[in-house]
Formats: structure tokens, sequence, C-alpha cells
């Protein structure tokens, strides 16, 4: 029982994959499927930098092995974009230079991603706490938080344009 | 020069970052049959290895081979060092361990699952010897020592005496002194390091990919440990780094150790390293213990400094250093006006990590002692800290500025840029609420420090270890080459080839900034190669991310190379337009006479001719487009005097912190962090004040969270990010930046390095505002972090003396 | 890490020191010591297996009696090695008799700890080495109470 | 850092499940959330030989209110108690503590049986429980035993649960009428370990007397500690300064804390009587409605 047969959906699109029992997720992204946008920055759970998407919601693939997925739905960065075209929380990124080195980014996107979507008005206070599962080295986080806040803003404007 | 440079401009590098398709080193794909890596580190601080038993690990499946230290070492010289003590430095351990987390055999498998399964197979017996843990403690006789043939555990002693010391002292109205101990801490990129080696032994060459940061410099250390002609060791640096921070400069020994291990095991091999093995065993800054004396007026003016440096190198003192403890020599006597100092430097090796770069590199170590003595000055002399650090600051006449020790600082307005740090602060009206925090029983507190931040090292710095008459025995070594090369194809596309390595500081965008005003042509029109490739890139021994070089040099470089493009298109153009050069200038892509605007050329045009009709060509004009710039700044080897101008640049920082203690628990609340920079020109102030935020929340971490802990007994405790503890969000507090700015005279964009100033000042002024908070209870920080429960020590400590309570 | 400890036994000072050091005791008392056979005189190799929850290892070792000096004090050094770690341990155990059928005894320890553990399991490990320590002279006394019963 | 080999067992029920359980005895090791296991298995300091994966028996995973009592099944994500209406309501001392747990990305994963089941000395949920009270449901194959939460803790990373047994659900009792808790934990970083960590719940009667109260502290013996005697001592009296200065007393003699390198046992053993006291006062003033908001 060491080694098994699993079927993933991975950004909407079908992997059937021979693992074995100890593969753990992250690394069944990057080397089984070629993901590599998936970054592995401890193993150990606290970097946050392999962070990703399981049925809709953001956790470590460093501490979850591949064959625990087995029928389930993952999204990685890859799938964030439609068509190349980046969300608003990516272009804010940008625009508030939330990334310097971007091998943390990738994590914090998922998890900023799915939080946005579960709590639409966080404090910053919340998105701290929120952050606080993620080590970034280069940009003191203050980038990143600008450009949560800005995401937040926007999006709050755009439901108020759309409801008028 | 005033359309793109200088812009709050966002940066190329990020949509592939922000999609998943960075290209890390571990991204990169590897080449067929390569094995992957993993390494059995020493359990021990300091043992003989007795055997190793290898024989149960080389009968797991998947396994390819196993190597050890007796395997590598005839294929091997040690790595070159630049000191005279001769510690024998191999990046395996031979026969001795010295630290934990040394290595020890390295095991080849089909994957690292499976290598690692194997390393739980080997048996090493070892027989453990007396550890050394203490700094202050290798110096004494009778302690144990690291390398036998080296007879003690220093590895590098010098002294330096600059002005008149013993009058300084004398004329002194007080002398006021104090101990001084740096913490050990990491810079632990969210990447660890990453190599992938292969060995061909048809050419006898290494061909070796991996995420460091500056290879060229230490390219020969690694040849000449490889045995082989530095032609044949080609080493690659991928496009994107994730991170580093100068600690990836420690990767040299493991490319020395997988090339080999590729050799020896006959296929390519890779290596990632992960987290344990980065904490335990790629690079530290030093820990310091410093002994500072200052000559003191009643005024508060500091005639003069002694200092007693004991650098801690680690088990083996590796190249660079000890250039931590010279990296700042030009600057020692940081932004004050002290024209008498005397250094006795050491660096010491004991049973810990070996250290290296991390950003700041030995500023913070050098800070620490210096920004603290000024305060404990002020106290002593119960004056303003704010009015002492004004009586010594150096005045803007004053500049190019002389070091005591040779530096000479470019530019700066110091006094501005502190009365604009006070000012902002709100320094007074706080030292107002701090009083009336006091009667009520609340712990308030303000720390300042000023620090200059040097940038761009002079390459003659690190020969300042040798002696004058060892130095003349040798090269000497100056200035701090950089280069970049610029080429168009015959649409008239351009391609910027860097060599700055960036590991996020955006040099890509800020070298399409610079050739876009330069050439006169949109962004999309320019890309940037930030790959290295030691065998085809221009070489320059310089080159690197460290050392805050793009500013100042990088930048330079690319500047130059795209002016040479831009002369020799107006050269072109001219010869066809029958026209003088000086008549030429280029707008939006076309290449104009400034007499008669219709006399034009497209640079498209001019850039065909010079592929397609190099015979039309002035006479004499090479064809292509395809030029190559070296640039260095004016930077001269020490003298014979030991003077030394270690940097190219010179920064000034000014920080203002304030905080609330909980005096029942010691928590230390930061309530602001106001942080004023000089950094000359600023090239893209978005990209730097993210630089300034990255360095000044690693100097947060080194202030109050960050450590590697050794217990005495020399056992490493902080091999995960459970105990290393890295700031995160909510640890990071209100943080204003203010900017002024004097042009550089040095540079030719007026630039300055910046990103390592606050990493060098944050430890400094948090412990300066937290012993300011802590006043009531007459208590004295010298060591870092400080951490609540140090606080609660102090407070519960002087309650039991019978101070405050 | 190094702590100290005190516990009366119910057994005269001279019953108690025979007890402490019958190699059998020592198995059984040694937490997860699964075989311990003598080497020479007062030298032992034991395999133990030690685990807190899922931490578990094995670990090679040897167990050193020294500095004997019946029936006051005696000094116990481990040490060990497996997949976890390394353990150098040195215990020091000092009886008094109290009176006929009571013995007071007096330990210090003071343990050096390496490898993964170590660098990775600080949080737990003072807190730890303290229950093995404790749960050896609970079982101790165990013995004492088993071989009185034998008597 | 890569886990070595195991099999791996994904039972869909809960039978299914003990029947594995106790075919593997000794060898097995249940995952849950894994957020503290695979770290462990990761650095190779646990290597099971067989990992029994719970996270398909969906029937342990419930909050359910039953008119007097929580029950909260073992698979329950630390986030779902998070964001639970019913548990904010009813047992407001989780709702507050359970946020200090790690962080949003890892209580996503990690479930509340698992956390009970792990028993670190300073984590939330084990600190919780003890101040609620309440008794957790174990399954083996031949039975289902109750165990109250006072003699589940054991010592360190152990508790009274059998290699063949399985954590199912935790009831736990909801207080009716006039009832404050408080929540304190005090960590290096936010997210981190506590250092050390106190909870409390308590109710009064119609004159501000204290009718009930659990003071717990984490951080400071091998499990979570119920400060028994300060829990009799406060039944029947207002609360006063003497009495909170007795109770720190009381924490001074019961807590046996350990250092580590983020915390002396002397400071430990001060931050234990400051928020011991700091628990106490806020759950107080909470019962008497004097400040819905503190914390």
């Amino acid at each position: 029982m060491s080694v098994h047969d699993i079927e993933v959906i991975i950004n909407g699109k079908q992997y059937q994959e021979r693992v074995e029992s100890r593969m753990l997720l992250s690394d069944f992204l990057r080397e089984t499927c070629g993901l590599t946008g998936t970054h592995v920055g401890c193993e150990h759970g606290v970097c946050g930098a392999c962070t990703i998407h399981l049925n809709g919601s953001a956790v470590r693939s460093c501490l979850i092995f591949a064959v625990q997925v087995d029928g389930q739905e993952i999204t990685t960065v890859e799938g964030l974009t439609k068509d190349g075209e980046l969300t608003l929380l990516q272009r804010n990124f940008i625009q508030c230079h939330g990334l310097q080195c971007g091998f943390c980014t990738p994590g914090i996107l998922m998890s900023t991603t799915d939080y946005l979507q579960k709590n639409p008005n966080p404090t910053v206070q919340e998105i701290k706490e929120m952050l606080s599962g993620h080590l970034c080295r280069c940009t003191g986080y203050e980038g990143i938080i600008k450009a949560i806040q800005k995401t937040i803003d926007e999006r709050s404007k755009n439901y108020e344009a759309e409801r008028r | 020069m005033s359309k793109v440079v200088g812009k709050r401009v966002t940066r190329v590098e990020d949509k592939r970052l922000l999609t998943g398709q960075g290209k890390y080193i571990d991204d990169i794909g590897t080449p067929p049959n390569t094995a992957h890596v993993a390494i059995l580190r020493s359990p021990y601080p300091h043992a003989n290895i007795v055997s190793i038993d290898y024989s149960e690990a080389l009968k797991i499946p998947g396994v390819k081979g196993v190597v050890t230290g007796k395997d590598v070492q005839p294929l091997l010289n040690p790595f070159g060092v630049g000191v005279s003590a001769p510690v024998e430095y191999y990046p395996i351990a031979i026969d001795k361990v010295r630290y934990v987390g040394e290595p020890v055999a390295v095991v080849v498998a089909k994957n690292r699952y499976i290598a690692e399964d194997a390393l739980e197979k080997i048996k090493v017996k070892y027989k453990t010897l007396e550890p050394l843990v203490d700094i202050e403690r290798a110096l004494e006789e009778g302690s144990p020592v690291l390398h036998e043939n080296v007879g003690s555990n220093i590895a590098n002693h010098r002294t330096f005496h600059y002005g008149d010391v013993d009058k300084a002292f004398q004329q002194a109205d007080r002398i006021i002194k104090h101990r001084f101990h740096f913490p050990k801490y990491s810079a632990t990129p969210v990447e660890t390091y990453g190599i992938i080696a292969q060995y061909e032994i048809s050419s006898d060459s290494y061909t070796v990919h991996a995420n460091f940061h500056g290879p060229f410099i230490l390219h020969s250390i690694m040849a000449g440990a490889l045995k082989i002609p530095s032609n044949r060791l080609r080493i690659i640096i991928p496009k994107d780094i994730g991170g580093s921070y100068g600690i990836k400069a420690g990767i040299y020994p493991y490319i020395v150790l997988c090339s080999v291990v590729s050799r020896l095991v006959g296929c390519p091999v890779k290596w990632i390293e992960d987290r344990q093995e980065h904490l335990a065993a790629s690079s530290s800054c030093t820990d310091r213990v410093t002994y500072i004396e200052a000559a003191v007026k009643n005024d508060g003016k500091v005639l003069g400094l002694k200092m007693k440096i004991i650098d801690n190198v680690g088990a083996y003192i590796r190249a660079p250093e000890p250039a931590c403890l010279y990296r700042n020599h030009a600057n020692t006597t940081g932004a004050y006006d002290i024209p008498n100092l005397m250094i006795d430097a050491y660096a010491v090796m004991t049973n810990k990590l070996p250290t290296g770069l991390i950003r700041g590199y030995g500023g913070q170590e050098t800070y620490f002692p210096l920004e603290r003595i000024m305060q404990m000055i002020a106290d002593e002399l119960e004056m303003d800290p704010a009015d002492v650090i004004r009586r010594n600051l150096i005045k803007k006449e004053q500049f190019p500025y002389k070091t005591a020790s040779g530096g000479v600082y470019d530019s700066g307005d110091y006094e501005k840029a502190f009365d604009l740090l006070l000012k902002t602060g709100k320094y007074e009206e706080f030292r107002k609420k701090q009083m009336e925090a006091r009667k009520k029983g609340k712990l308030l507190g303000v720390g300042l420090a000023v620090i200059v931040e040097p940038s761009g090292s002079n390459m003659g710095y690190i020969t300042i270890a040798l002696t004058p008459e060892e130095r003349r025995a040798g090269l000497p070594k100056s200035g701090c080459t950089e280069a970049a090369t610029i080429s168009m194809d015959p649409m008239g596309n351009v391609n910027v080839r860097i060599s700055t390595t960036p590991s996020g500081q955006g040099h890509e965008t800020v070298a399409s900034q610079i050739v876009s005003e330069v050439l006169g042509i949109p962004y999309d029109k320019i890309n940037i190669v930030a790959e290295l490739d030691t065998a085809t890139s221009a070489w320059s021994i310089a080159s690197g991310s460290y050392s805050s070089r793009f500013a100042s040099l990088g930048s330079s470089a690319v500047y130059y190379a795209a002016q040479k493009v831009k002369r020799k298109l107006i050269k072109i153009a001219a010869h066809f337009l029958q026209t003088d050069e000086g008549d030429l200038t280029i707008e939006n892509g076309q290449i104009v006479s400034k007499k008669d605007p219709a006399k034009s050329l497209s640079i498209k045009r001019v850039v065909g001719t010079a592929h397609w009709n190099p015979l039309s060509l002035p006479e004499g004009m090479e064809p292509g487009i395809y030029e190559t710039a070296y640039y260095t700044a004016q930077a001269e080897p020490p003298d014979d005097n030991d003077l030394i101008n270690s940097s190219i640049t010179y920064g000034f920082v000014a920080d203002l912190v304030t905080v609330e203690i909980d005096p029942e628990t010691g928590e230390i609340h930061i309530l602001d962090y106001y942080t004023v920079h000089d950094a000359g020109r600023l090239l893209n102030p978005l990209i730097v004040d993210g630089q300034i935020l990255g360095g000044l929340v690693h100097g947060l971490g080194g202030a109050m969270y960050e450590e590697l802990v050794y217990d005495d007994k020399g056992q490493f405790l902080t091999g995960s990010f459970m105990d290393y503890l890295c700031p995160t969000a909510p640890e990071i507090p209100k943080i204003t930046i203010k900017h002024i700015e004097t042009p550089s005279p040095i540079t030719p964009l007026g630039a300055k390095g910046l990103g390592e100033g606050n990493t060098m000042s944050a430890p400094v002024v948090i412990a300066n505002a937290v012993n300011d908070a802590l006043k009531p209870y007459g208590v004295t920080i010298d060591s870092l972090p400080v951490t609540p429960n140090k606080v609660w020590n102090m407070i519960n400590r002087s309650i039991k003396q019978g101070g405050l309570s | 890490m190094n702590g100290s400890g005190r516990i009366t036994l119910n057994a005269g000072i001279e019953k108690a020191w025979d007890v402490l050091l019958d190699p059998q005791a020592l198995k059984n008392c040694i937490m997860g010591c699964a075989k311990l056979e003598t080497v020479e005189e007062n030298k032992y190799e034991a395999v133990l297996s030690i685990g807190i929850a899922a931490v578990k290892g094995k670990y090679e070792s040897t167990i050193e009696v020294a500095d004997v000096q019946k029936p006051n004090h005696y000094k116990l050094i481990v040490k060990g090695e497996g997949g976890p770690g390394s353990v150098e341990a040195t215990g020091a155990v000092d009886l008094v008799p109290i009176d006929e059928n009571k013995t007071e005894l007096n330990y210090t320890y003071d343990a050096e700890v390496g490898g993964k553990v170590a660098m990775v399991g600080q949080r737990m490990l003072n807190g730890v080495a303290k229950l093995i320590i404790q749960d050896f002279f609970k079982k101790f006394n165990k013995e004492l109470e088993k071989s009185e019963q034998s008597v | 850092m890569k886990p070595g080999k195991f099999d791996y067992y994904c039972p869909k029920t809960v039978d299914e499940a003990l029947a594995i359980l106790e075919e593997v005895g000794f060898d097995g090791k249940i995952i849950a959330g894994g957020q503290s296991l695979v770290p462990i298995m990761n650095m190779r300091l646990s290597t099971p030989e067989c990992l029994i994966d719970i996270n398909q028996l969906k029937d342990l995973q419930f909050i359910e209110f039953d008119g007097s009592k929580m029950k909260i099944g073992a698979l329950t994500r630390q986030t779902e108690i998070e964001m639970s209406d019913a548990v904010q309501k009813h047992l407001g001392l989780l709702s507050e503590a359970v946020p200090y747990i790690g962080h949003v990305q890892t209580r996503n994963r990690g479930t509340f049986g698992g956390s009970l089941v792990h028993a670190d000395p300073t984590a939330e949920i084990p600190l919780s429980l003890m101040a609620l009270g309440g008794t957790l449901h174990i399954a083996s194959k031949d039975e289902v035993r109750e165990v109250n939460v006072e003699d589940f803790f054991v010592t360190y990373l152990t508790t009274d649960i059998m290699p063949n047994e399985l954590l199912t659900e935790i009831h736990i009792p909801v207080q009716e009428g006039r009832t404050g808790y408080s929540f304190h934990e005090i960590s290096r970083r936010h997210g981190d370990f506590a250092l050390v960590a106190s909870a409390c719940q308590l109710s009064i009667d119609s004159q501000d007397r204290i009718s009930k109260v659990r003071l717990v502290l984490g951080g400071v013996d091998a499990v979570p500690l119920l400060i028994t005697e300060a829990n009799e001592l406060m039944k029947g009296e207002d609360l006063s300064d003497s009495l909170l200065n007795k109770i720190a007393d009381i924490v001074d003699e019961m807590v046996d804390p350990e250092s580590d390198l983020h915390a002396t046992a002397d400071y430990r053993r001060h931050l234990a009587k400051k928020l011991a006291v700091r628990t106490v006062k806020s759950a107080y003033e909470r019962a008497r409605g004097e400040n819905n908001e503190c914390s």
C-alpha cells in the first residue's frame, strides 16, 4: 500500500498519476505536474510559499501528501489568471510593489484570494494576521498589505457602481 | 535625463513572478540522468571522525553512490582564504567535524526521498572533543583549539591607529566605555540554496547552475579548490533568485562539493538545500564582541574612540571573511567627525557555523556599539541624545569628508536630514509625552540612531586584513568593476545583458529605464537578460547583487554601455546625414538633426545598416551593434598607513523609534518607526522604498526576534522556522520614510546604493528606544535580540536591587 | 539541560543500593529499554526505544556506572545515538539513610541532546528529559517494592 | 526534508478506520489535518509505518447544539469552529481562542480533534476545552468510551487514547445565565506557540458571587493545568484584589514550567501569575456585563 493511483483536478485539468504514498503534494505539483509556480521554502508549514487551494481552501501543500488529494480539486497560482489576464489582486501587486524576488508571492496570492472571498472587508489588522502565515524577506510586507487594501477598495467601489 | 529615470515605474519582472512563471534554480530543469543529493551532517560541534560505514546505504535501490571527505580530498585543494593563518577548509569534513551541521557524507540517489532514506543507513563513529563556543574564550590560552596546525583560534588580528588617540584620551573630560555583544543571525531567503552540477570527463570541466548572486568574485577560489583551469568551471545563474540578502554567497563550498560529487559518482547531480540545512549550515553574520571607549568632552563632543572588536567567524574562516570585520572600516566612526581612532580587530574561530555576507554586512555589528555608546554618553552627561548626536555630526561644509580610517564620504547634509527626522518624528513632543507617561507608571521610550550607509565595496578593502608588508607581496586590489553589454538586432530591438544577478531588486526594470532613456526607445523594444554565465558574460570580478552596488555601479555600467551604443548610432547617422555628431539627437526612435529637423534617420534604419550593409559604414567602423562597458569608480587599494576608502558611495540614514513597554510582561510595542534617507539621486522611488522596508524589517528581526542559538556546549537549537523567528506582518510597526537627495559626485547618475541601511540601524535604534523606556530602572542593553523575557529580567533585577518598582 | 530531584525510597540503603545497580532492574527502569547487555563490569550496551507521541527513536547506547562509592554514591553515564539524534547524559545519585526501611535518594543530571531532535525540539526537551528521569525513579521504587515482595 | 516510507490507508467509514487501527496497532498513526504531524514526518523525527487518513470520515465533521451541550466532530476544521455562529454563541471562549492557533492557512486544514490528540501543553484547543469542561468520545472496534477532559491529557503529547482508538466527537456543556470567559496568551510572534496561555470560564450568581469557575493555564506544565485550588477558592466569592492576589499565589505554587530558548522558567512563572489574574478579571467583568468587548 505504498504506491497509489490518484485522479485529481488541478486548475480545471484532470491529472491521473501513480504516486508513492509519501510524496508531498508540493513535490507532486512541481515534479510530476510541472507546475513550478508553487514554491517550496521550508517544508514544515511556516513560510507559506507552497500555499495552494484544496477544494477552495488555502492550505500548505508541503503538509499534505499527494495521495490524500485523490478525487479532489486544486488550484495553484498558474490557475489564477484566465487567458493571461491578471486578476485585480495581481495587478495591484504590481502597482503597489508587493513583490521583489517573487518567491513567496504565489503562496501569498493563493492565501489572499481565498481569504478575500470569505472575508470581503477585513481590517488592516486582519489582513496582517492572515499574512502572518507567510514569510517575505524582501518587502517588509508593506507593499503586500497596500496591494490587498487597494484590491478591497476597488472591489467595493466596483460593487457600489454595479448597485447604482 | 529626466524622463524615466527617477520615476515610480512599475517593474518588468512582475508579471512572470505573479503568474508562477519565474525561473528559479529549482524550475529550470536538469540534464538527463541527473541524480539528487542529500547530505549527512554532523550532530556534534567538535569531534574526530573515527569511521564511516555506508555499506548499508549503498544497498538501497536507487542509490547511486556515497561520497565522504576521504573520497574528495585527493581531488581538492583547501579553499584559499585572505588571511595568513593556515586554516584548511574543505567543503566536507575530512577527519574532524567542527560545527553542528558540517557535511560528513553525501548520498546521491534517484530522488531526494531515497537519498534521505540512505542517510539513515550511514553509520558514523565520532570521538567527541571539548567544544569552544564563547567568543572571548577563543582568545584565551588553554581553550580548545579547532585547527591544530593554526595553533590558536585566532584567524586574523590587526591593530590600527589613526590620528592621535592617546592625546584625545588625555584631553577628554570623561571616558565612557562598555562591552557589547551582537548576536549571530541569518538572512533566510525563502528560496534556499540550489545547485545542478555536471562533470564532463572529456574536457575535465564542470558546468554548474546555482543561485549564487555574484559568482565572479569567488570563482577563482572555487576553480583553485577544484584544481582546474578557471575556464573549466562554468557557472550559470538563473534569471530569478528567490532572495539572498547576501547569504547566497555562502553557497560556493557546496558548488565545489556538488561538482566533485558529480565527478566521483559519474552523473549530473542536483541539490536543493532544505530549510534545516539552511539554518544550520549555510552561512550567517558574525557574532561580535566590541569593547568601545569614547574620549568625551563635557559638552558631548567625542574626541576619539578605542575599539577592541572580536568577530566570531565560526568553525572555519571562509572567504571573503574576515571581510565582515573590515567592510565598514572606512566608516567605523559613522556619521561623526571623530578624527582619532584605535581599532584592535580579531577574527576568531569557534565551533559554530562559518559566517559570510548578510544584508548590512558588518554594519549592524559596527553601529550597535557606536550608537549605543552615543546614547550612554548623553545619559552620563545628562544631555539629550539628540544634542550629543548633533554636536558630533559631520557638517555639510566638510564634504567630501575624509574619515580617520581613510574613507571619503562623497556627499551629504547630515544635519538637514537629522533635523527632518526630529521634526517628522515629533521628537520634542514625544519627550513631553514620555514625562507624563512616566508619572503614570507607563514606560515610553524614544531611540535615535544615525548611520552612514556604505555601498559599492572597494575590492581593496579585504586586503586590510593583511599587514602592509604582506600586501606588498601580492597583487594590489582596487576598484569595484561592473559590466554590461548592449546589443541591437537588425530590427532595432535591444538586448541588455547585465551581470548583477538580481534577487528581487528590480535590476531589469531600472536597466530598462536607463536604456530607454539614453536610446530614446520604448520599453517593449528592450529585453533584459539577467541570466549570468561565467563563460559568456563580460567578466567583471566584482559583479553581483551585494553591497548595494547596483544603483552606484551596475546602473553606471548599463548607462555607459547605452552611451557607447548611442555614440555609434549617432556616428553612423552623421555619416549618412552628412552632419556633425554634435548636431544629432535621438527623439522617438529617430536620429534627428538639431539644426535641420527635416534631416533624420530612424534608429531601425541605422541599426539595419550596421548589420546588413557594413560596407557602407564610416571607414574603420566595425559592423553590428554590440557594446560592452566596464565601469569602476575611483577606489584605491589601502595605503601603507592602512588608510582605505572601503566603499564608493556613502548614504546617510537617521532613525527615530518610539516604544511602549508593558512593565508587567516586558512586551515591547513599537509605536512608530521614522527613517530619513539620503541615498543621493533616487533612480526609482517605488523600488527604493521597497528596498528600505525590506532591509528595515530584517534589522527589526535582528533587534527583536532572529538569532541562531547554540547552547553552551555548541549544540545548535534553532533548526526550524518554529524557533528561528523571522518577523511576520503583524510584527511590523508603522514605518514612515522620508528622503532628501544630495547627489553623489562620484556616480554618473548621482545615485548611491541603499537597502541595507536600516538593517544596520534598526537593531541599535530599537535597543536605544527600549533602553530609553527602561531608563527609570537604570539598566543597560548591551546584547541583542531584546526580548520580552530579557526586558522582564532587567526590570526584575533592578526592582530586586532596590531600583524603581 | 540539567536538573535535580529527590525521592524517598521504601527500602534501607543497602537494599536500595543493590537494586539500583542490578542490571535487570536497570533494564526495567530505563524507559524503552529493549535490550541490555553487560560488556564488562559496570558497563552495558543497550537498545532504547524512546518515544514521545509520534516522535519515536531507537537509540543504540552505552551505559556506564562510574564513581562508585558503595552504598552512597554513583554516577550513571548514558551515551546513545539514534535516528532523531544523540544523547549524552550524566546522572549522579546520592543515597542517604533515613531509617532502616527508608532511604533518601538525591539525583542531579546533566544531559546533552544533539542532532535533529535538539535542532528542532528544544521547546519540549527539558520537559521530556525530566519526564524520562522521573519515570526512571518512579519505576525504580516499584522495582524495590517488587524485590521486597520477592524476598 | 522528505518523509520516510509508509503504507497509506484511507478508510471511508469510522468502522473501516477502527478495523484498520485494530490491525496495525502500534505501527499505525492517524492523520487528520496533519499540521503538526507532517512537519515532524518531513524532518523524520516521526516515521510511522502506516498512516491512516481519516479525512474522508465526513461523519466526524460537524458542529451541533442539542439544547444543553455542543457536540463537535473530531474532524471539524479549526476554521469551521472559528466561523461557526453556534460556537460563537454558546462557546465564546473557543471562538476567542481558536484564532490564536497557528495561521489561517493551517487552521483551514487543522482539526479540532487533531489538536486535542496532539496534546501540546501550550495549545489553545486543549486549554479551552479544559476550561469549558466536556467529554471526549473515543471509539475502538469493540466499544465507544467517554472520557472527561480532566482525565484525557497524560503528559507531553500524550493522551489517554490507545493505538487502536479513534477520537470521534467531543461534547461540551453550555453554560446558562451570567457567564463570562476570557482567553489570553503571550507568544513571541503572532501565531507562535504560546509562552504561557490562560483560559477561564466562570458563572456568577445574582449577587455577583462566583458560582462556577474553571481557570486553566498552558505552557506551565506537561499538560494544560487546571488551577483547582484557585477554582475552589473563588467559589462563592466576589472578585477582590485580595482574592486575585491569592490566585496569583496559588498559581505560583502549582505551576512547574520549563525553560526553553524563548522563555525561562522564571519568566513563564511570572507570566502565569499575571495572565491568570488578567483572565479571571476579564471573565468576571464579562459575566457582570461590564465589558463585553474585552478579551
